[in-house]
């Protein structure tokens, strides 16, 4: 909430406080297969922001009343872990979230082919296990991951990244520190193979020119974590060809 | 968790057809073209021991907005600063499928949205509220009371939180030597400071088309909706994207478009309502 | 709570704060259909005091394990906004809602026709919109109101009104302020046409006689209520004929 | 959101005539006559770590009642006076349709006819338990604890207060230079001290019969109840019509006269019983 | 939770603070058949601990959904009152009340023969009426006894009791002043008819050669204690006949 | 409620016959003896932003233990200690019967018998953690985050929380006129002061056989578990008995010949992994 306008999160030479230029996202790391309950899973890392996804299902739910005759419900249940945060987070739901359960939902049913899974529920956990910035768009990535991870058939992978406005600057996959002192936080969700933004919501105020470069910052960077999404996906099917 | 929720598969599919048939030539079942909201009305003062409220119907939508002003104690990481919370309520006399228990997850997002719009734009000058610093601030509660729900639950509810806030008064209060403060209910200080307006445009995309202001049947055949936040110098203030289908970045341009378009609209209804009120 | 003896409630000639002769209501307004997706609802005010009432059904409950073989459930919940009283409420019930919800249902069942729809719910949802005394009393006249509003079959009206005693004095339709200070407060609802007094509390100490004097105050001023609400209902079904 | 309760519907008709006829004849299936209170037995004291303690058996319904009195904060209105709290459990224990469970419609309003009508009357001198104005006050917490229901629970959940209260006493504190207070447990200032005693007289109205002190079965089968609390001097200290019928002008004058009369049979066994162990 | 040193819990001759030996237990009441409603119930005092039990069942649960196939549910409730305790309990229940409902639960399971009811639930509700150290094995003695009075075939009778380790003492039947010390307190519940030990918790340091003197302590002890049940169950028993 | 949990009948026993049969040769089916852990691997610090940290994988179950240690006020009856508080989650990703909501039994008994194991062989030294007597201590926080279940969680969760707490550091405060503290959570003051360490020791009984470690299957197809917590010096520092079935006095004696043993494996990784930390 805080933005005091003496502190600078730009040096010099315009790179931004741990050396990233505006439009460069932190280290990415992409792991599949990382549970073994699970249908399907992933671990993601932006930076120091790691979210593990679970999927569990096509299955019949426990509460049978919530299937849906010509599709799978789909669940989605993010959750920060206690020690995620730099306060203990108390692990009852907040209700941030909850809109953030629903937001990842809404990103996920453009690319489930849940008309494949009648009567079924497909699970989607989503665990933070440490926040600094981007859990959202890092938890939709995991999500994407570990829905592949499980066989669910899908349109297309899906990504996600946040763009942050900070002193008038557009930066990409903004970090905690950064988005404590943004103007406006951008996060965005998408499935470039179908040119479909499945998650946008903007924290902030923009002009809409600002918006749309955002936008499309954003979108160039979510091509290269879809590609790295397919990468992650072939090279763990291939191992297991082996 | 939040999960799909359950939509009868065969009848919306009808209408859904019938609607985008309308669509294609421009008219819609109320006889309203694509972009342009419903009439609206905009009361304010309707409860009179509320610090500030206001009746809002948008169509067939009715929201209530109240505000009530109590003392508090600020924020830990923001000590010079008031507090404003922003709660939702879809009540069940509302709505068939309102069920009695507390705030589900669209109920929520919707206060999360108006409440992080009226903190972005700075509506509320939340500097103006303390009473001690790091001690004593004003709590400004805003309650959403969903009466009677036609769709389009988020630019109603912004509209009445907005009139609410514009009309609302400050409590007095007195300063005991003990350091206990007694709020005055009786007495005012004047006008609560408000420094900027702000309202939502809500568009459905159905099929290849972006509607403005749906009413609950559009909404029930929509494939997704945009509540996109508007200042009064035009810019964006807060964007949510609700619902089960995506966008194209060519359909975000069109939003954009009908949004500034219908923002007009309500920020002329809203200063007139205040208008007539002051 | 408040009992300070040294606060007058009373004016020299014997009128109250505010004017009011001690058999005196306050001014009352009703309005019935005043919602849309209600199949039946009423707003009525008591001087400052303003509730709102809609009802739906009778309908299949979504809960289908609460039905009763041979007539409807009544379902009714009594609850405050939050904004309705000095204080903002919690919108959790308070355990005062869930007692007064019981009280109005109590209120209600002697009247309305439930075995003609068995296996149905009735629902009545009663929302406060602003206290300032006689909440529940206005609210049973509400519920009267929306159904008969609804077209639920009843066997007649029903209103209510609040008789307390201040000062050792007997007064009708108590405000808030007058309920801070009085001895006892006795709510009081009735069905006029079919003789029966269907809601009665007394919170406070009275003789016998001063309960049958009060009793008398408020059934005599049931009567006029219900005189009103059936010249709310007529006036809004004949416009519904022109 | 209160609900209709379910009854069997056929057996209690049945059940219903066989007791009116026996009522027209003045008679009760347990040989009582209308009017008379079952068998009421109050042992206090049956919890000795507790400031004050009673069961009570009214017929087969049993209720102990547990006093407990800590330190706490008075309300912002009353300052100079401790605060009483009245709780009520149904635990599952005592009847087979009790759910375990936070406290359900009926257990919260019999608790708070109880509270009303203690408070009403004035029963405990809230005065007499202040240690601090306006910052440590005496919490008398009455918990009534149902463990067997055979009927008519107000009329035993306010002897058992009422014995319990009567009987308590108050804990003795040592006040440290820091201004804490600490509650020495085992030894004691003297009794709490009381002002006033209530009892409630319950009756049910069955067809045109109004019977007092009504057993389980009678209350499944009547038609509504008039829970009366009285006073030492036979005033009315509060009212409750609990139940899903209506009375006439008439009923109700017959009601007072059978409650007053009840009552001094609770009052005479409530002093008896005190007078036993004092 | 405090161990302080400079308190003394034994007297000069050994004895304990209450007089008792260190192999001595409190004094023991046991009543049967003390509810009406209940299908079994019993009371039981140890010294000042009193813990009220109540059986229902074999039955069919509300939630039908519950039911095992091939055998009966137990469903044991370990809850205190609120007047119980020093300081009053708030009546939900804590962590505490659910785990000690979880181990009396298993406690039972050995013992009682649910497979002679499959598709029902046994309820046992346990309220610990006066809390003066020991109510768990307290409780599970009171279950034994209000199973036995509900005629629910059992395999044998338990019931419980608690050694503790005090200033390098082991002693039996611990209270609370003594528990609020001790450096061990275990917790053993048995049926010493088919020899098995079905309640053992250690909370404290304690050498294994303690533990073994310790459990033949309170084995010693269960079986006294198993027979003081017995005993109550057949003078109930003989008294019907009569 | 404790409610016996559900066991699909048939197919355990076929399988726990085929399990006997294996353990009667020494064997199970994962190639272990009866008496040995399944491979142990623990990494420390995964959690950079908490204060300690450690994931435990022990076979194919994983537990990630956090710890945060932030300012907060004593316990009254110890007003020279810090506080120790553990909780544990089990997550729905964990395992697909694990449910989203609030601990279940399993997880309240799990977090009760690691916290008391730790606090009675005083693993913390809580008195090290006053910042001012009475009034400000530090809270350590043992967050257990059992995310993927194979059996056996109350070892895996133990050696979890034992490394997080064991390379835990405590951070840096600065302490204003006004007397508040401000946590410095880059700074810190040096290791959380560790006074002792202590393991559980899971044995399941199958049939006449005692097994240490058990897996998933194993535990499903198991009459009873034992959970021993055992300290460096091999004391006993904690027990329960968890499960449906009773034990002999024999099979006491042997649970705890089997726990000793498998004891020093544990301290052994446990160790190690330390060492190699650092």
């Amino acid at each position: 909430m805080a933005r005091k306008d003496d502190v600078t999160l730009f040096r010099e030479d315009g790179t931004r406080l741990d050396g990233r230029r505006p439009d460069e996202m932190r280290p990415i790391k992409m792991e599949v297969g990382v549970l073994d309950n699970a249908d399907g899973s992933a671990l993601v890392e932006f930076g120091r922001t790691k979210v593990l996804a679970a999927v569990y299902g096509p299955r019949e739910p426990v509460q049978k009343y919530i299937v849906i005759p010509d599709k799978a419900v789909l669940r989605v249940r993010y959750h920060m872990a206690p020690f995620s945060t730099s306060e203990r987070k108390s692990p009852a739901p907040s209700r941030r979230e909850v809109e953030l359960s629903k937001v990842i939902r809404e990103a996920l049913e453009p690319v489930v082919l849940t008309d494949q899974f009648p009567r079924t529920a497909i699970d989607i956990f989503i665990e933070v296990l440490q926040a600094d910035g981007g859990t959202r768009t890092t938890g939709l990535t995991a999500a994407s991951l570990a829905l592949a991870d499980a066989g669910i058939p899908m349109r297309a992978l899906v990504g996600g990244v946040a763009v942050g406005k900070i002193q008038g600057r557009l930066v990409l996959d903004i970090d905690e520190v950064e988005d404590n002192y943004a103007e406006a936080d951008m996060p965005v969700g998408a499935a470039p193979d179908i040119g479909l933004i499945t998650l946008f919501q903007i924290n902030g105020v923009m002009t809409r020119e600002e918006v749309m470069k955002g936008l499309d910052m954003a979108l160039e960077a979510i091509n290269r974590i879809v590609e790295m999404e397919k990468e992650v996906l072939k090279s763990k099917y291939m191992k297991v060809e082996v | 968790m939040s999960m799909t929720p359950f939509r009868v598969p065969v009848v919306p599919t009808l209408k859904k057809e019938a609607f985008i048939s309308l669509y294609r030539k421009g008219m819609r079942i109320d006889d309203r073209d694509l972009f342009t909201p419903r009439k609206i009305e905009i009361e304010t003062g309707v409860i009179e021991k509320a610090e500030g409220s206001a009746l809002v119907k948008l169509g067939n939508t009715k929201v209530l907005a109240g505000v009530k002003i109590e003392v508090g104690t600020p924020f830990k990481d923001t000590p010079n600063q008031g507090v404003l919370t922003v709660h939702a309520e879809f009540v069940p006399l509302a709505s068939p499928v309102f069920e009695p228990g507390p705030p589900d997850e669209n109920a929520i997002e919707l206060a999360r949205v108006i409440d992080r719009s009226l903190r972005e734009v700075g509506a509320v000058d939340l500097e103006s509220l303390v009473i001690r610093e790091g001690e004593k601030v004003w709590i400004v509660w805003v309650d959403l009371y969903v009466i009677d729900h036609d769709g389009n639950l988020f630019d109603a509810s912004m509209l009445a939180a907005m009139a609410a806030l514009r009309t609302a008064k400050l409590p007095d209060y007195e300063e005991y030597e003990t350091g206990e403060i007694e709020v005055l209910k009786d007495k005012s200080q004047g006008p609560l400071k408000i420094n900027h307006t702000v309202v939502t445009v809500t568009t459905a995309k159905v099929g290849d088309y972006i509607i403005v202001d749906p009413t609950l049947d559009e909404e029930t055949i929509a494939d997704s909706r945009m509540v996109v936040a508007i200042d009064e110098q035009g810019r964006i203030a807060g964007l949510q994207k609700t619902g089960e289908a995506g966008y194209t970045r060519e359909e975000i341009q069109k939003v954009f478009n009908i949004s500034q378009g219908a923002a007009k609209v309500y920020f002329k209804s809203l200063e007139e309502a205040l208008a007539r009120k002051g």
